[in-house]
């Protein structure tokens, strides 16, 4: 065990594996002698050499084309996007490719391929640095999608997407990269992936979140725990596949719910989780689900930001609204 | 670091058989390589893959398969580049490389059954190593790119080739996919089957420049035009540019200069877009004709040789028609079972309503 | 009037809006003497000249990228995608320009592009000919996206989307391109954006669909009439702003909802629609709402095709389903 | 129709003004052009652009604005191609190229805003034909294809100049913005500010090629590498090509070859990846020094004169900072009403539910 921050604990799972695995190799844009923008991958390039830890062209597309090329060769990439914003120019090769190579072959090939993007905002960067649109991820058969919200968690599912079979986008919230400090199992740690997980417990209200916005959100449980209010606290964890059951349970107990999330509303994964609850849980509804998001603009430029996304206050007056209704 | 004065650069232009259908040795170091064997063993494949992709066609119009890609004019840069590739090589191929993928290996039944609609007809046998069809245009290129990354990565003695056409030069994968493989120097050659056509888009509506070769140019590597209606000068640019991949030489473009000689795809009418007299022009080029004049000459091919040859591709093709008319149907299942190694419980949920729904038409 | 296919519709909003305006441009593969791989520009280039009818390098990157320096500039493009899979090379140009580049600059530049493409399934054509992912588009601020149900509908909704000052989306349904023929208005005519249409009205169950879904759809809800169920049928036309006073008032009055769609399930339009339902007429609802949708699969080929898409008889399950709840 | 011949190319390197600060002649057409006014006046512009760019690292350092892109080293290129734009042309800029926008007409306060976060830094002045920042790489190029398309189908008599780094020419946008470019034969010069490094990506691992310039062949119009830090050539080089683009002549690439001293943004600290030895022989060929020995010898440029344009640069910069600084705040409410021509019901909801929570927490 030791202490680390989430892009601490992202490293050392990335060395973890590398050590393990001579088919993983990474690519992205400075991710050699810089280490990633974000020194994720601080240090690999001189245990590991410069054929494992590739400085590629400044090329999206590229990167994920030649990951899938890769991966069906028998290798394991682990791809980095410097932003998420940037991945869009990789979408068709990922939604046209790497989603469906398994299925497009019916297994004679696979595509066991880690894209990792640092995501979502709060980090007072330029536009297009502050994207949360993992709905597009989600709404794409053939893809995994998963989003740590601790360091321990990010090692921890980090290796569990580098052990899966099939492609996995894995987001990593930039704006708690160093902001929380935690203990971190060393070597071998594995959290399997489409499982979510219950932070805190509570019989009055579900607060499904995800990433970052978990720690708003149990700030907001806790204050309400002293208002005697008890919000059941669940991190998704993994995005796709959906942990339903997990979901359904606990709305069956606490009968209301509310989704916390970065993204846009209109479209975004809170109005998926709200039309499944909807749709099996209906009769133990208490009050109408509610979602707390951004807005449907973009992120703004930071001067802006911090009136873009939601925060404990929010959360809090959500509570309010469906326990008093 | 760039250098500081005028650069040169220069693509050549290459044809060993020409339109008469005479070697032009100056072209050719070792005549001897193209023995009587060799040259009938290309024209065979080469009638091969017209008849299936004859068959194709009359498939097509009497509603057993879908819409259908031809690839008649083709037929040499697909036998050439058959032939030049090991079968360890790897190929990732467009949609227009039926001929080349049958000479690889995969079973004409196969190719069959992916023109019907056929999950089955994408799937390469095991001991082959190529890609099935892609169907968005030049975003295969930075996969066969990656495959060929890898292959260094392992130190694997292998070569990987992809195809793709005119069209394709114009998407930005083509870009990517050329520059990582020059930054990288991987073993890599990409061939352009430069067909003219991009559906009903000229080659002067697809690029400015005067060849597609030039366009190496930009990522630093050799790029060569050939005749690509000369399965030899195909065969020998093809051969070469691999031997240099497994060398550890890095890539080659090789634009292999040809024409469409049928519609873009059975749902196409080229009648509205090109004129009858320039798919005639090209008619008289044909690729297997011209080879046909060689080995008639030179190697006294006869009428009963050309019947026998004919006959035994007829019997491949028809059975393998038997058997695709003949497989069990797909399973609609499949479409959950070849998604993910695992099904999560919603998707398995999903794959029940399907299984039911199933039973209950079968009952019905 | 004259009797029109959707594809003919279309092709005389075109011809219509083109000899009002100079600034309109076409640009697109095989657009010009091919007339469209669907014939939606058949004529035009005779009519209005290579300059305003542009066959283009096969780049859909490249059509967006340069359609939105055009529209800039002071032009109206109006670009055709040979088939919705092949949008996705071109998403870092519509999400990261596109739809920002009013806002980025705070109005000193607009986007008056018009993105026409097919969409849909039922056309038996070759991989990713089928896609229907308008989730992506409705997911993203600042574009508008457009779906219309009938030729009529295809006319007024495309002269619509011409004159929008904003990027807008235009999904045409592939499968009834020429399956239908209905009376069409001659010259100028124009549907607003953003409203839905009530096809049909009822009092028992709210069905909520769009494009080429309205006629199972609309094949279910008279089938059910006979059974004495009344369906109110909604046509969305607009899926982005969506028009939800509509929606919620019908479901106020029906206390049902259905909601049809190809798309896979998950993250689909679907959802927020449900999620929106749910939150604002929680207290109407008498039964849940259900999904009638494609699976999270890949669209299959043709072969397997017709066991993924919703029919008639899913839609009348999901009836029975919620009104005997 | 591709022809049938072995194809040779160039590209050419040009550079006027030499290391040493003394005029090529041969170069030179037209020595007169560069009277002593010209001259004085590129260097007035590149000591401006600079002190703009050292005020911003000084703002970020104080915490006034944000991450900060540098423009040092890359200066004769803003100020050259600048010179060479006229009023009615069109520009579209990467990040990196402050000096060229403020040269052009944006405000200083303006550049500051942007760098501060500040939606209203991207609002060009309506008489200013100019592209904010784009920021993801490449992306803005085939804008400025397209805008040079909509000038030529209007036929307005302009040319569109854009500008990026060496790191753009590896994404697809590149590609497909010059392939159309010169398939329609645009009005347009691309710009590529090589400064050698993308972010800690050394050019060698961004292209395989000599030059960015021989990129051009790919899609056939002219390319040419210039001394990115000889103002001169840039200026020779950019005016030609808006030149040639007015009378209908079509694309140009442009490589300027230079180098960027600072780090990639203030948020970069580039001793991780290059070394101090690569950055002090570029800062011994610092475009603004090279500039200043010319017009020291050849127009007795003195230190009173050098004393005078600083007090003016620093005025300038100082009325902008305070601009910057007692500019009203920005509204929140913007990020709606800048969205769309009209808001739907569902975002005039959301905007509401912002004004109330603003109205909540003014009162808190
Ligand atoms: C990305 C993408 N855009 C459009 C299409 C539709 N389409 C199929 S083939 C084709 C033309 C391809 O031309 P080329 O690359 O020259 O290959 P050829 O058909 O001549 O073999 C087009 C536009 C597609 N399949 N993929
Ligand atoms: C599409 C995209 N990918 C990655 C980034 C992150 N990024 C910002 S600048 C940069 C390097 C750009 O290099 P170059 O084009 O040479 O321009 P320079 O910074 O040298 O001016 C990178 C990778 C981005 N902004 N956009
Ligand atoms: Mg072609
Ligand atoms: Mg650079």
């Amino acid at each position: 065990m030791s202490r680390l921050s989430l892009i601490q604990a992202v490293n050392q799972a990335l060395d973890h594996a590398m050590s393990a695995r001579p088919e993983i190799v990474l690519l992205g844009e400075d991710i050699g002698k810089d280490g990633g923008v974000f020194r994720a991958t601080d240090g690999l390039i001189e245990k590991f050499g410069e054929a494992r830890v590739v400085d590629t062209p400044l090329s999206e597309s590229g990167i994920i084309g030649t990951a899938i090329g890769m991966a069906a060769y028998g290798l394991r990439p682990v791809a980095e996007i410097q932003f998420m914003g940037f991945l869009y120019g990789a979408m068709e090769q990922l939604l046209s490719h790497a989603a469906r190579l398994r299925s497009r072959t019916r297994g004679r090939y696979t595509c066991p391929l880690v894209v990792r993007t640092p995501y979502g905002g709060g980090i007072h960067a330029p536009e297009l640095h502050s994207e949360s649109t993992e709905a597009f991820f989600v709404h794409t058969p053939g893809l995994k999608v998963v989003v740590p919200s601790t360091p321990a968690e990010a090692k921890g599912l980090l290796l569990s997407a580098i052990q899966d079979p099939d492609p996995v986008i894995f987001l990593e919230p930039a704006k708690i990269y160093r902001a929380i400090k935690e203990d971190v199992p060393e070597g071998e740690y594995i959290i399997p992936l489409g499982k979510a997980r219950i932070v805190a417990e509570g019989g009055d209200v579900s607060l499904i979140t995800w990433g970052a916005m978990l720690h708003p959100t149990l700030e907001a449980a806790a204050q309400m725990a002293e208002k005697g209010v008890w919000a059941e606290v669940i991190d998704l964890r993994t995005l796709s596949p959906l942990d339903t059951d997990t979901l359904i349970e606990s709305v069956r107990k606490t009968g209301r719910a509310i989704i916390v999330h970065e993204a846009a509303r209109t479209c975004g994964l809170g109005g998926e989780i709200a039309a499944l609850l909807c749709e099996r849980a209906l009769l133990s509804l208490e009050a109408p689900i509610l979602r707390v998001t951004g807005y449907d603009t973009p992120v703004p430029l930071p001067k802006n930001e911090p009136y873009y996304f939601p925060d404990c206050k929010d959360i809090l007056e959500a509570i309010e609204t469906v326990v008093q209704f | 670091m760039p250098q500081k004065k005028r650069q040169h650069f220069s693509v050549s232009w290459r044809q060993v058989l020409n339109e008469q259908g005479e070697i032009d040795s100056e072209q050719l170091s070792d005549r001897q390589q193209f023995t009587e064997k060799t040259l009938k063993n290309f024209y065979e494949s080469m009638v091969l893959i017209r008849a299936i992709d004859e068959k194709a066609l009359n498939l097509q119009r009497t509603g057993r398969i879908g819409t259908y890609a031809s690839i008649q004019g083709q037929e040499a840069i697909q036998a050439g580049a058959a032939a030049a590739l090991r079968p360890s090589d790897w190929f990732f191929p467009a949609f227009r490389a039926t001929g080349l993928s049958v000479l690889r290996g995969t079973s004409i039944k196969t190719i069959y059954q992916y023109w019907s609609g056929d999950e089955r007809g994408s799937v390469v046998p095991e001991d082959i190593n190529d890609f099935p069809v892609s169907i968005p245009v030049g975003t295969h290129i930075p996969h066969a790119v990656g495959a060929a990354w890898a292959a260094k990565y392992k130190k694997d003695p292998i070569a990987v080739l992809t195809t793709f056409g005119d069209g394709a030069t114009s998407k930005g994968d083509f870009h990517e996919g050329l520059n990582f493989a020059g930054v990288f120097k991987l073993p890599v050659a990409f061939v352009c089957q430069n067909n003219q056509w991009a559906i009903s888009v000229p080659l002067s509506r697809q690029t400015a420049s005067a060849t597609i070769a030039q366009k190496a140019i930009a990522y630093g590597f050799e790029g060569i035009q050939v005749d690509g209606n000369d399965v030899l000068a195909v065969y020998l640019a093809v051969k070469e540019a691999l031997e240099k991949a497994r060398r550890g030489e890095g890539p080659t473009l090789i634009e292999c200069l040809s024409y469409r000689l049928n519609d873009h795809t059975t749902a196409d009418d080229a009648s509205r877009y090109r004129t009858e007299e320039e798919v005639a022009a090209w008619r008289k080029k044909d690729p297997v004709l011209r080879l046909k004049t060689h080995i008639e000459k030179y190697f006294a091919w006869s009428p009963s040789d050309e019947n026998a040859l004919r006959e035994e591709v007829d019997r491949r093709i028809a059975e393998a028609v038997t058997a695709f008319e003949t497989a069990a149907p797909l399973n609609p299942l499949d479409m959950f079972d070849t998604l993910f190694e695992n099904l999560s419980p919603e998707l398995l949920r999903q794959r029940n309503t399907l299984e039911n729904r199933l039973k209950e038409n079968s009952t019905d």
